[in-house]
């Protein structure tokens, strides 16, 4: 069977199916609503998707919709993209971090235990991140002790992405004592409802919470609810990070090209459609999206094809995050003051709250979270360019 | 090498350094984006509406520099108080030829607020009676007056708030430190004894209106970048990863030394282009120092926003920190003013 | 997760890598900006003018992607070739319904230089005549025929430069790896066998010609971008200063990683927009491509071989050594080709 | 006197010799022409400087115009600048660097020997850079050894301006052995026709020649040709920096000043002065040129008022290097193709060589030369900004 013939049927199908379920009120059921309103709206969509096999297409065959090639996955976000239709942001971390690192590493009670629950829609959230530790992973402090059958964890994650939402955890946590940094670490599964966890939204500059810090008071959590063995969390939480393979830039870079005609828009709102200095910003924005675009396409088909090389991801996350800037920010500049003015904007809507200035400075989202800017430098660097690393006993004399 | 290079500092000079360090340490006691209710009562109280005001009007005749001074201590505070748009309109009042001069600056230094636009007005006049738009007017809706430039500037006027016809709206900004609105006026009568010019006197005062304005927000800038810059600083030295301070990564110093140059620069052209300009704010030549005192400082501040915000990594973007306080002002900055200024300083140049 | 995921090299693919790896080798082996003299028998004599030719004309069948394989790693290497130029015109005539087409191909692929513009023309045709000027056509001293479209499409023709009222003029340029001329017409008669198309079909003609000419020069930048960068890098690594390498300070490892950052986005689209367009050229879709391909290359080339001088220090002043060379290369590329780049992609985009 | 009087008549003054006084066609005189045409114009401008009384304006009274105030020194340069007078290059060094080392350190018998020579127009270099040593000076390696009643030297320095029309050297050398970097220099004045010294001008990649390297073969020098004390040369070498007390930063930004006009006739024959993009660069840049005016003033104005502060001259220095590379690219980018063309160019006309790629390549001179740019940087940023300076023992681990 020709592939590019398949690919097309399957392009087409996903076309017309999203043409028939988009809410075309998804925006106005998001923006300027309460958090229910938003979680019901991101719901009612996962639902959906579900039952039409395009929220799990990574899973493997027997899950709905599951077996697909990743660049079958590719044409589902490229249409989903197209379609504009919303994020499903509630639900990212259980479909991709969750399952996959289920699926790589669980026991089968495991699988069993937690993957359906993950299709009936059950919100998960990451516990990697803590306070002061940036974008350095290796330094977990918080504390799981070993007390017969159970761990009691002691400490506080920050950064965790909708986790006021959530039902689970995919917990990092510190158990040995003397080893390296990246040794000692032991990854948990958690009941967001156990005793002792409280959660508190981080309020952002935007208005929005997106984040949450997580607090763990003497929380327990069962050692056959641990993945992988005790101290092996540092391998486990790279797979974890690594389940979508690329698959979210591609989506984020397609979107962003598609909303290339909302600062199209926003010219004509304003009254400098025809203006040449704008008009030239905008041709060089053009190069800059198409060319984020085909970044993000072929870091791909290096992951398809087995030929990734260290630094190609922080080439592909640090193109993005500087491309989203300028974007965000020429939609910002041609809105004028009007764009000042505050605004409701959509939830979580990430880069397409339909605010400019809500957009730019979510950009910053980009540039920071994940390993900022600066660690992927340094990775490219480092990793790419094969320049020496700063020594390690570099302290301040 | 020469034994002739002395230099003494003018009294004018010292009385306004003195001014400043003393507002910098009022300002800075109350913390920063304190609002405008615990303000307001210490800058008339001070008298700092009086800073620019001649003398013999019962200022402190230190000017537009003296003005200057005080923008920028409030930007650097992120204070949320209509002190701009009151010191443009005093200074509209002192540069006018009315009869109650001076009882009206008294009145509007020690607690009625006039008020004045930030940016563009579409406001036309016909049989005596005031049509139109202005935006981004601080604190209209406590404010007695407004002072109102007319198109095409065949007039200045003072209009009292408090009357039929005139409608204000509050446009909340991203930016919290400030409190704008929207004032509408339909057939509003003018009250000839708040004329402060017409004809050419008009044209002159309103240019002389834009100029001030554009000189008080580049000022706000230059004191916002400053106080953000070493906050950011600060914070470099403050917080550690991978066991060292980030203030000791090359990368970073690199670029906080970048900025230092950048406002160094829009300082040096803000304080260059005062003390040319003198009190000659009305001419061709001065509009065209103060637009590019304005573009220069607000892009300025809005870089140094942006980068503070990347340099203080995930605690810049919590509402908590006030890094984003600055990044607002810095951006609502830039879009206040009036004109495409980078055209208008080339039109100038090659006119 | 899913074991669906194979990816298989086609054989073109495949068999354009080694073209690719040993015209490296090739070039890598005569050293850089090495003159037109060496290269070109070089270039004839491999058959690399051939790799975009169908095989029904006897060439390799490898399209655009292939020549602009060569274009990268000519510029790579700095190579004084006017392999560009030459490729351009027999596409050009690859895709006209001449009769003598193959052995017209055979002449020029085989020693016989026709050559092309590289940038803006302006030539019209009146009574079957030519008048105009053609500007940056490389090696026209040398070649036998060049490629001309006249104004607003009429006609694709290639031109004896062997002839009365034709004019070549030597303009030496900052970059002294190309040779580049100004050629005039004065009423130059037309050869109808050398009539490439005319009418609707020039049109089309000479809408790929230019994206051709845009993609050339893109590739051109990339493989220069490259280059430059490494030896940058290689530079850093092995120069001290304050008794540690270079590279070694972060502020230099961020730039060096913000350019190839870049230079992966400008390959990236190139790659892209090549794969896309095909062996489509002409449509407005593909013109844009190929505008949006040469003007990201041609502008990250440029900051590339600015920062490149930078980071070098002294040495990169000094005509030894080559910094300048790809700096040079990297200026003029920006200023071939035609149009206002950013402009025309905003264009195309808003229409 | 009124200060603002007396400032008023040197102006007019200045203003009305130099317009009797700037050869027309200076610019002629060095576009195209060899070396010997460029000296000559040199000296003869030279002369009628020294002549007038506006060569040395900073030494001290007694000498011809001289015991001038820094404020009487800048207008002297302000209104050259404005009348786009030629810049003294070649002499440059005499009159600042060995003029004013000499004054302070010198012995009586030195200034008698050396001073009335400057102003006969002697040619001076110096000798300061080394190959490999960057922005380093205090990794100077060029060796004097003491023998006897005079100095013996060996080695090499680089990037000296114009040695190769040098008639003298101020050369900094090392005569210690185990002192700390700074210590162990020593400053001497050579005679550039001594037996062993050689000068190759080094070609820069806008094919003019304004530096040279020298080479000394067991060079000899008097005890009683070295300023300061042995093992003192560092302190000499910092007064021989600070000279010229930032004039040369604002007579170039004046000059930039003045050459903004440049940038309005390259629109106006490249047929872009309406286009609007171009004029909005063109506002931005007047913006920071006048900035870059006003930075340099203040500067000389807190030299003169003794508030400078460490890190003042950095940021002088920086912003010009930043401002005239910015100047530079939007002259050259505005020529468009015809930029690119080579074309003969003013000699030793540093920015200002009538040709704007040129223009733009020696625009590299001021972020490479006296102290890089990131040299720059990292003094703002220990010295002004207080961030902690790198440790001492930073090795490649």
């Amino acid at each position: 069977m020709n592939s590019t013939v398949d690919s097309n049927n399957l392009r087409e199908e996903v076309r017309a199916w999203l043409t028939q379920n988009v809410p075309q009120d998804w925006r106005q059921a998001m923006t300027g609503t309460d958090q229910d309103a938003f979680v019901k709206a991101q719901r009612d969509w996962f639902n959906k998707l579900v039952a039409a096999g395009y929220a799990t297409p990574h899973w493997p065959e027997g899950w709905p919709g599951g077996g697909r090639s990743l660049a079958d996955q590719k044409i589902i976000y490229e249409e989903t993209a197209r379609a504009d239709a919303p994020r499903l942001i509630l639900f990212f971390v259980a479909l991709y971090h969750s399952a996959c690192t289920l699926m790589e590493w669980g026991t089968q009670e495991q699988k069993e235990k937690y993957l359906p629950g993950i299709l009936k829609g059950e919100i998960w959230c990451q516990g990697f991140s803590e306070p002061n530790a940036g974008s350095d992973l290796a330094s977990v402090k918080t504390r799981a002790e070993l007390k017969g059958d159970r761990y009691v964890i002691n400490g506080q994650k920050t950064w965790s992405t909708m986790a006021q939402y959530a039902d689970k955890c995919l917990l990092l946590t510190r158990t040995g004592k003397s080893e390296p940094p990246q040794g000692g670490l032991t990854y948990l599964l958690l009941d967001m409802k156990a005793k002792g966890v409280s959660v508190r939204p981080i309020s952002q500059i935007t208005g929005d919470d997106e984040f949450a810090e997580i607090f763990f008071d003497d929380v327990e959590v069962l050692v056959e609810d641990r993945v992988g063995k005790d101290g092996e969390g540092w391998a486990v939480a790279q797979s974890t990070l690594s389940s979508e393979r690329g698959l979210t830039l591609v989506e984020l870079t397609q979107r962003m090209r598609y909303s290339l005609a909302k600062v199209a828009e926003v010219m004509r709102e304003r009254g400098r459609a025809s203006d040449p200095a704008i008009r030239k910003e905008l041709g060089a924005l053009i190069a800059k999206v198409n060319a984020s675009c085909a970044l993000a396409d072929q870091y791909l088909l290096k992951r398809i094809s087995g030929t990734e090389a260290a630094g190609d991801a922080s080439i592909v996350k640090l193109n993005y995050a500087r491309t989203l800037r300028e974007f965000t920010k020429l939609g910002m500049s041609i809105s004028g003051l009007q764009g000042q003015y505050f605004e409701d904007f959509t939830r979580g809507g990430s880069q397409e709250t339909g605010n400019w200035t809500v957009d730019f400075m979510n950009s910053y989202n980009w540039s920071i979270a994940g390993g900022s800017d600066e660690i992927q430098r340094n990775i490219i660097a480092e990793r790419m360019l094969l320049m020496p690393r700063e020594p390690k006993n570099w302290q301040l004399s | 090498m020469s034994a002739s290079n002395t230099y003494q500092r003018s009294d004018a000079e010292s009385q306004l350094i003195e001014l400043r360090d003393s507002a910098r340490q009022v300002l800075s006691g109350l913390g920063l984006a304190v609002n405008e209710e615990k303000v307001w009562p210490i800058v008339t109280d001070l008298g700092w509406l009086l800073v620019g005001v001649p003398e013999t009007l019962g200022g402190l005749e230190q000017g537009v520099t003296g003005s200057c001074a005080f923008h920028a201590e409030l930007g650097r505070s992120l204070a949320a108080a209509p002190y701009a748009a009151a010191t443009i309109a005093i200074d509209a009042i002192c540069h006018s030829t009315l009869a109650n001069q001076q009882s009206l600056i008294e009145r509007f230094a020690t607690g009625e607020i006039v008020t004045a636009s930030l940016a563009e007005s579409a406001v036309a006049i016909a049989s005596n009676k005031v049509t139109g738009t202005m935006t981004a007017v601080p604190s209209a809706d406590k404010a007695s007056h407004v002072l109102v430039c007319v198109e095409n500037s065949e007039l200045v006027a003072l209009l009292s708030l408090n009357q039929p016809g005139v409608e204000i709206t509050a446009r909340q900004t991203w930016d919290t430190t400030r409190r704008l609105f929207d004032v509408r006026f339909a057939d509003v009568a003018l009250d000839e004894t708040l004329t402060l010019a017409s004809g050419a006197d008009a044209k002159t005062l309103s240019s002389r209106i834009s100029t001030l304005r554009d000189f008080a927000l580049a000022a706000d800038a230059v004191g916002g970048a400053e106080a953000l810059l070493e906050m950011t600083v600060e914070y470099l030295k403050t917080r550690k990863q991978f066991g060292r301070p980030l203030a000791l990564f090359q990368a970073l110093k690199h670029r906080c030394a970048d900025l230092k140059m950048l406002i160094s620069s829009a300082e040096a052209l803000l304080n260059d282009s005062l003390s040319r300009v003198g009190n000659q704010l009305d001419g061709a030549q001065a509009v065209a120092m103060g637009k590019a005192a304005k573009y220069l400082a607000c892009s300025v501040y809005a870089r140094v926003a942006e980068e503070s915000l990347q340099l203080h990594g995930g605690i810049g973007m919590t509402s908590e920190y006030p890094c984003h306080l600055y990044l607002k002002r810095a951006l609502l900055n830039e879009h206040l003013g009036s004109g495409n200024y980078e055209l208008d300083i080339a039109d100038h140049f090659l006119s």
